[in-house]
């Protein structure tokens, strides 16, 4: 891994919010060299009206590190300038933001394959659980893990 | 060494970490998780299908035919579901 | 095409600069079935610091037209919620936004495609022309089209 | 009928649109084409390798051994390279 690579890897886990506009901008500003930007946003579904809030539980300093290492596994594969990943913890409402992944590069192709990269690794390996708070005070079920998010990494391999 | 418990495993141990100190002859993930099974009524609930339980030794996930090592903190929980 | 499916379609095309986190705030606020915002911004790279801007001719009508065209056909082949695409015309300047697609799904796979698709298709199809105008005041050239441009397209057949 | 001109054909034709009749028996658009090239020493450089012209008719691409109808406007420009 060269200086160069891990100097434009952002990890960030917070419970405030992000707007990926401000984002995108902060890290094209004053750039010539970037002719793509694919960003990732992640938000909290409730199709059928029960969902008063999901609560997001992480390994604090272990989500991070993982993060950083799948950062650095897209940014070795594919001509990345720039992989930002802001994953949010705490309660979560319908409609809310999760997690936002941005990804910069001179080229379309690079940005669209480092993000969804970035997103499918995301999903099996970094410390992050979801529990379901329901509109009738009653706390939910924790979310359980989809075997279509394990069988989305084969198309990596 | 810290042991540590998240989501629904957390939950039904009723703690979030312990500081533990393994016998020696433990030297794999999962001989450290069938001495867990061993500690109790809630330990042996929570590792009734070990394979489901997910291990990080120091911040990096181990398979559980993986060494432990000299390892600060370990932690167990399900799947991941972030995202 | 279902009515449906043609009113979450939006083409704009603009001589003024967007910005992705607003327009995805407005078709994410109030809904509560969008999971995954996949958005692609295209930006104007100037890798050898000689150029001055791009100047975007496009077919006015047509411009439109097509990439409607294109837009129904990535909501017929993913389940899409919503497909915005902005694309900008005159004259933009190095490090400037040039074209937004923003993809709305409950899935993120669908997001990831919809917009990848969107992009190969506008790139080699929609009506639009670039020319340089260079910092020492000469008109530059025009714009080549790119094989690997046509390439790209193959992957969707 | 109205054709219109882009991007470097524009350029080299000192016109960006013009009002055309043309003759019955041009059917297609290559058709149209040949017939252009004939019309002067800048339609004959714009159009010496034709392949490398696209043309659309109403607003939609047509290939150049499509039909062109009864169309009210047809357009003329190289490829595009817009995104």
């Amino acid at each position: 891994m060269s200086d160069t690579t891990e100097a434009n890897i952002q990890v960030r886990i917070q419970p405030h919010d992000f707007d990926a506009g401000i984002e995108i901008a902060a890290l094209t500003d004053s750039r010539f060299d970037i002719g793509a930007v694919v960003t990732f946003s992640g938000l909290c579904r409730d199709e059928n009206g029960s969902l008063s809030a999901l609560e997001l539980e992480h390994y604090p300093g272990m989500a991070e590190a993982e993060i950083i290492r799948i950062a650095e596994k897209a940014c070795q594969r594919w001509p990345l300038s720039h992989l930002l990943v802001i994953h949010r913890f705490g309660k979560i409402a319908p409609g809310e933001n999760i997690v936002l992944v941005v990804a910069c590069s001179s080229h379309r192709q690079a940005a669209f394959d480092g993000a969804s990269y970035l997103m499918d690794f995301l999903k099996t390996r970094a410390p992050f659980w979801k529990k379901e708070h329901l509109k009738d005070g009653s706390s939910g079920e924790w979310v359980s893990a989809k075997d279509a998010d394990d069988e989305a990494l084969k198309r990596w391999e | 060494m810290k042991v540590l418990y998240f989501s629904w495993i957390r939950e039904r141990l009723g703690m979030d970490e312990e500081e533990l100190t393994l016998p020696s002859e433990i030297k794999t993930v999962g001989e450290f998780l069938a001495w867990q099974k061993n500690r109790g009524e809630e330990f042996e609930a929570v590792l009734e299908f070990p394979d489901v339980v997910r291990v990080a030794v120091d911040h990096e996930h181990r398979d559980h035919d993986e060494t432990i090592g000299d390892a600060r903190e370990i932690a167990l929980f399900p799947p991941m579901t972030g995202g």
